[in-house]
């Protein structure tokens, strides 16, 4: 093959490569999202718990230590187990 | 006398060209790199010491009937060595901030561009003479802009085996050199406005979507791109021996007592391939020059990308984070959040930055597919 | 255009057919059982996996030059893997039970009924059309009643590899619903005032016993089956580095390093034994069916040998424990303990069923050395 | 092979198969007898030391603790060091 | 009828020679020493144990396509476990006391006179009549000398395989005689008042001193002496894990992971070459003899050199430290000290003798590396 | 070859043997010292330190301290890390 003809291949095989690796991610990212949706359905995550938490202790100044409660959750639901 | 002269015969002064010599002395310079400027001396260490090595005259501890010889064969002309790292790499990788920010895979894409441009950088050089790269040989170069040592090590050993040398040294070291390349592209590319973009806290991410994250991406692989499938398959299987939790021996295995024994094997296999007459040539410069050229467009494609982000969100994405798109975990991410802190001290990027740090892992895997299906035998 | 040809014709879905399909769907039905039922998911998970990244077309991980068909030869083919977990599982046994009381290793005899009875079904399945299983694949088949993966899949890789994927998948499954299949039969052949036998304590043994065990064992096995001396000399040989005392280094790495190593090969060689071809026939469901029986033969045998001892004892041995000489350590026991508590609460009967748990291991190696003896190559 | 001469084969490999797996294990609980008998006498377990015990310390009380003591100690033994 | 007839050809008793019943007695006998006597039981435990598992008649454990017999024919018929257990040994040793006191090197050098000395005293057995030694025999025979294991193994793997299970089972046995054999040597060559020696505190070494040591040693070998490249590349590799600071991984997996895995399956192979045949030979009492002969002339000439050095230095050597030139680490450097305590109770030679204790190891890899290229095919 | 032979031959080779493994070592001994006199040059020592420490302090009493520090710093530098 001649140094041009090379070339000429190599453009064409970075056209096609990146158009494949975007389109590849870009159909990974709408996947995920619609895994992320059904996952959520199928088990949804404990920080709905402290929705209902406020609602147990009753009293006023309960609601704070609920408010830093499901914040805590939240933050270590999000981190690794 | 007759002895004596078998003797001297035996002698390596008597047998060392000025090649293996000066391949003994690059040994020692990537064993001083690791240890002294801390260039990833998990890998550069083996390496460097299995270049020593394997250039010891006579001995022939690189050669087919040498145990560094054998153990190249076994393990990195199969292409085994590299797959059990990256399952290692996969149970030692958190893809948390990917499932909560998906949009972050297109960072690691726009990243995956200094691949392709060094594609073409490589067969433009064989219009100066005495470079004459062959496609396959083109597409094992270019790899090094990925920033993933065993993708570039699995890549090389089955596009150009003889260039695997010069590859993986380049690809460790740049991944190494990442703090220093990237941050000037990054200012350069980006308003100080931009830089101090404070982005949304992560949503969390529940045990089940870690867990069928490895499925997704494998089964995608498996539908559309079968030649990435033993790089993706290794990689979502070691994450899965980490995220389902019922089987925490052998996440444990895969993180640390295979993957160590393999680095260790891995390095003195590779070192082994950096012999005078393949290192020593017009070729090695070639390939560090494209190397370079390689991560800078890495790096600026990412940044650009995060700036079409940062516009189509109305502002709510950070374009540093895109710059970790070149993979390169966790360095690229850190050099994300040490830039960033630059123009706020309260603006931590780091775990924004993850999401395409890990992108940029199944980018390049995703890229290697490619052009093994194109290129490859 | 022809490349993009090419790329078309390189990818899974152009080229995926039916059965991979559902051997893929296979794979992840095995995965989803060991996390969400925790059904053997050392095992399981990788063996799942395994069958994924096989049956992924083109991409040939399976095959002879891909990574999980190497493992394959140099692993299953040669029996080593079976064999080195065997050694892990020697040094992870504790022998104790067994020795202070020998005469549990009957229970343990009875259990490997199953194991020949089912040799019998499956020749006699032959008589229904569709079915040809030669006397080597019965014998291969029948293991599975053994209750123990790797003398399972030491078998079956020596006699039938081609049906090795089934023989693993049900070996392994029918272990993890012990819990499910033994109880009934248990309660069905025994009476309330059987169950509720409080055993005599166990006296203590000594380290001198723990010592000589392994050697007592081995060499009645090299002496008269030696047939049975690869499966029996690796658990006598993990054994002997546990109770000695003096190679602790050694014994750590047999229970821990090499035995999950070791374990992820397997798993994923086994699982590339999954295709289409071989599993989705009629063949695995007979397998399937015959493994269940086995089971439940083996099972009733141990409680029937159970209450002749109970018998012979004046009443001093809980037919109960009997149950556990099909091996399937330690849940077998464990099994057996919860069916004692239902009927008096302050009953532990997990010391006492440990004897004949162990023994159920020796009973299935000796069984497999038999078989191999007798219908072997 | 036809499946009745195979059938009538691995009856004849059940009868020996089992014949073997009881007469191997059989043996081996009478050699484990003589194994276990013979390692007692050479090196015999510690529990004989609390035997000993109760002579010592003397006095009435001690009795119940040397008691416990060597049921400690048996048990102990008796579990993996 | 045939069945049975069938079955019992495949007996064990119905096939065993007197030859291998009396070698799975030496198995055993190897094992109580390890057990009972402490003798390196490390290395014994698994040799005696793999000779009594490949002396089972039938199995065939050792042979071509049993277990043990592929393992030794991958691991060590290459040469890679001796290497790979000397790199761990590199990774486990403290080369401060040597690089403190480079001059107890010499003490290294003149233990390797036994090594030499037994040369000729194997060659000279071959007058008896019964031997015929061949040099290269004669060479794999002397490195018992060397006192160190898998230095024996290396060069017996290369130069005489067929003798490779004496010549390992002498070497770790005498290895596990030092403690004997070493002090009455000791006491007859020195004077109360030499023992007495005080030596001199060694001066602290620094990080740099300690990374530059393993590349000169490693320079200086390719330089001159190739053949003994792969043991010393081995060792000063695994050092220079261990010192570099920066591969932490790496250094604990070459000290644990790497090292037992090798040591259970390289103990094994070493147990399969114990067989009558070759063992209950006439040579096999030679090697005995002559292996006993070369640790007596070694440490003898390492106590006359510590002599030499005394009156050299004007009194500042104690001698007793010359006898841990024989290397076997770091039993002798202790035997040093147990001697030295003897005559006064405050004078800990421990850390002197480790300096000779470690130039041992290199001297014997030496010696290997002259036999190696002087009588090597 | 006849024993005899390889007697002579065995000699031979002790002699070469034992002359290379001794010039071998005694070549290292130079080199390693040269070795280390250049690496101590390079970077020297921690154990350097102690001695601007004495400055320091100033008072009369603080010198023993310093000594102390002193030889524990070389001590510590002695041993690994
Ligand atoms: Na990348
Ligand atoms: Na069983
Ligand atoms: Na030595």
């Amino acid at each position: 093959m001649s140094e041009t003809v090379l070339l000429y291949e190599s453009l064409r095989l970075m056209l096609i490569g990146m158009g494949i690796v975007f389109s590849f991610l870009l159909l990974l990212v709408g996947i995920l999202r619609l895994m992320s949706w059904t996952a959520l359905r199928l088990a949804p995550l404990p920080q709905t718990e402290p929705a209902a938490l406020p609602a147990a202790p009753g009293s006023g100044d309960g609601v704070p230590i609920a408010v830093i409660a499901a914040a805590i959750a939240r933050y270590r639901a999000g981190r690794r187990r | 006398m007759d002895q004596l002269l078998k003797l001297w015969q035996s002698m390596g002064i008597a047998n060392m060209d000025i090649g293996q010599a000066m391949m003994m002395a690059v040994g020692c310079g990537l064993v001083y790199l690791a240890i002294a400027k801390k260039f990833e001396p998990l890998l550069l260490v083996p390496i460097g010491f299995g270049a020593l090595l394997s250039n010891i005259p006579v001995a022939g501890i690189g050669g087919p009937d040498g145990m560094i010889g054998m153990i190249y064969t076994v393990g990195v002309e199969t292409g085994i060595f590299p797959l059990l790292i990256f399952m290692g790499v996969g149970a030692l990788t958190d893809f948390g901030a990917l499932i909560a920010r998906p949009s972050t895979l297109l960072l690691g894409a726009a990243a995956q561009f200094g691949i392709f441009a060094t594609l073409i950088g490589a067969v433009g050089l064989n219009f100066v003479p005495g470079f004459d790269f062959s496609l396959q040989d083109a597409a094992a170069i270019a790899i090094i802009g990925g920033a993933d040592g065993p993708t570039a090590i699995f890549l090389g050993s089955r596009l150009a085996p003889e260039l695997l040398g010069a590859i993986a040294v380049a690809a460790y070291s740049y991944m190494a050199l990442v703090p220093i390349i990237q941050p000037p592209i990054m200012r350069a590319l980006t308003t100080a406005k931009e830089r101090r973009v404070v982005m949304q806290q992560l949503r969390p991410v529940s045990q089940l979507e870690r867990i069928l994250f490895p499925f997704v991406v494998l089964m995608l692989t498996a539908l559309l791109l079968p030649s990435a499938a033993p790089l993706i398959g290794m990689l979502t299987f070691g994450n899965l021996l980490r995220e389902c939790g019922v089987v925490e021996r052998l996440s444990r295995a895969a993180q640390n007592e295979i993957i160590n024994i393999v680095t260790i094997m891995l390095g003195l296999a590779i070192g082994s391939k950096l012999s005078a007459d393949k290192f020593l040539a017009l070729e090695t410069l070639g390939i560090l020059v494209l190397g370079a050229l390689a991560f800078c467009i890495g790096t600026a494609c990412g940044v650009l990308m995060g700036k079409i982000m940062h516009r189509a969100t109305g502002g709510k994405v950070n374009p540093l984070i895109g710059a970790a798109g070149v993979s390169a975990v966790p360095m690229a991410a850190r050099v994300v959040n040490r830039v960033g802190l630059e123009e706020d001290h309260h603006n931590f990027l780091l775990m924004h930055a993850m999401g395409p740090n890990v992108a940029g892992v199944i980018g390049s895997a995703v890229a290697a597919g490619v052009l093994l299906a194109l290129t490859g035998p």
